[in-house]
């Protein structure tokens, strides 16, 4: 497999309500830079909201950074979470369908992980959470 | 604060959400919608999503709790215009807007709400389900 | 990739899988389904998987995500034909395709479908006018 | 009992998704030519293509072997799914149902156990994941 190539990426402070409203609108931009399909763009965007909106609420405020990805010939993008906030204890339930700390519907993690290519969740009580996903042209 | 203004038409309310929203527009809307159809007495409320480019579980959440509020207020609510791209994300999310009526356009929306009303709830009750 | 096609008959589409699908293919059919359902307002989506010798979980969810969309576009899916092999082994695999209407050809699948959309509220409305 | 006999060899590449295909369509062939049921062919050919996806996805490609195997007087079909890929760390999870780390349904190795008569699964961190099905005749 071609390793990966990154050839434009952007950071984005996630403080307040608004942010999250940024990190769609640039997570578009960059999705229909990397000419992803019209369901895929959605797809990513959605995913990249739900994070954003944890790393807000959860995570206290935190960044994201958007990236361009390439893995000769596919284009793709790559946008990572990072906060340092409280950390998830047990990763695996937190990524259950419904399991929610803070009265959401519980799908923000299990339902971007769906709609996206690659998802990897990295988090320690106390030591903040990182989050990164990539969603690949066809 | 971005607000999303609410329309009155006959005995509906007529929402079109033309901004990307933000969580707090979104539960000031709700809110807003909420107090409308009190005051209002109106027995419809549509909402048009055909300009919105996601729903998110906080916007679905939105439209859900739109739809179970207005019904306890004696409104029937229907959400039209879902773009296609933004069905299929929804329910890979997750979501399956349980409780939502949905229509294609505002027109058949509008047709659905009138005949919510017309049809009262006691002659649909045989029907329901 | 081969991409399926999707007929209209009246209001409802209909598709029938004549290919080994790859998965592609299977995803292309979910996003062309449900673009064809708002451009043409169809209220009824009936596939015709008789033909198809395997449903794996990728088609399996297919099926589901299909039925799940169509209703949040206020259409209704049904899948017909499957074959008996086929259902037990899906059954084996763990794949309850809740949500998915079935029946058993396309002639039963196609009353089904004119039966949900004719007790529609606005039907009934449309009738009494 | 008798020992098993390979009568028939055949390897298919899997590099894209039309090989996911092809595997069933090889699979199918052998299966009948085993003389199985259309039921347990049915049931192979869908393990089998549940296999061959994750060889593609997680293991980033890989190869099948299909063989026609005999344990006198009873026939049946194997196939081998081999890839280079991250391997697995948790096997007991990875089997079951329900879980995944790609967005699947999580039914995929579980659910192929089930459909066949003999399931093994080799894999290891960085070693790549060997997973070798066979169903017998009745
Ligand atoms: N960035 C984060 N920092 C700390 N905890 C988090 C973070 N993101 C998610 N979580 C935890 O994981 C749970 C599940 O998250 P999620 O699936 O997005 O559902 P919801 O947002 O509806 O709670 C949250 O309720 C929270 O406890
Ligand atoms: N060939 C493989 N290489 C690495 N990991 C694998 C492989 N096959 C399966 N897995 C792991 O096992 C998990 C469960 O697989 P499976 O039951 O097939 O469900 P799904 O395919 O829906 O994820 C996968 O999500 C993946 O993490």
């Amino acid at each position: 497999m071609n390793p990966v190539e990154v050839s434009a990426s952007e950071t984005v402070d996630i403080r307040i309500d608004q942010d999250v409203v940024r990190v769609r609108q640039k997570m578009r931009a960059l999705a229909v830079t990397a000419a992803l399909t019209l369901v895929d763009q959605t797809k990513v965007v959605t995913a990249a909201s739900e994070l954003a909106r944890n790393t807000l609420i959860y995570g206290g405020g935190g960044q994201a950074v958007l990236e361009l990805v390439q893995r000769s010939p596919t284009k793709g993008v790559r946008i990572s979470f990072t906060d340092q906030g409280p950390g998830i204890a047990d990763i695996a339930l937190a990524l259950t369908d419904g399991y929610t700390t803070g009265g959401g519907l519980g799908l923000g993690l299990s339902g971007a992980r769906r709609l996206v290519d690659e998802f990897e969740l990295e988090s320690a009580p106390g030591a903040g959470t990182t989050v990164v996903i990539t969603k690949w042209g066809r | 604060m971005d607000r999303v203004p609410i329309l009155k038409l006959g005995r509906t309310l007529l929402v079109s959400i033309q901004i990307d929203l933000q969580d707090a527009t979104a539960l000031a809307l709700q809110e807003d919608l909420s107090e409308r159809i009190v005051a209002t007495g109106a027995r419809g409320v549509l909402i048009d999503i055909s300009a919105v480019e996601i729903v998110d579980s906080f916007i679905g959440r939105m439209l859900s709790t739109i739809a179970a509020v207005s019904r306890v207020l004696d409104a029937e609510t229907v959400v039209v215009g879902m773009r296609p791209a933004v069905a299929i994300t929804l329910v890979e999310l997750g979501l399956s807007l349980g409780g939502v009526r949905t229509a294609l356009d505002v027109e058949k929306g509008l047709k659905l709400l009138a005949a919510a009303v017309e049809t009262e709830p006691d002659e649909l009750a045989g029907e329901a389900d």
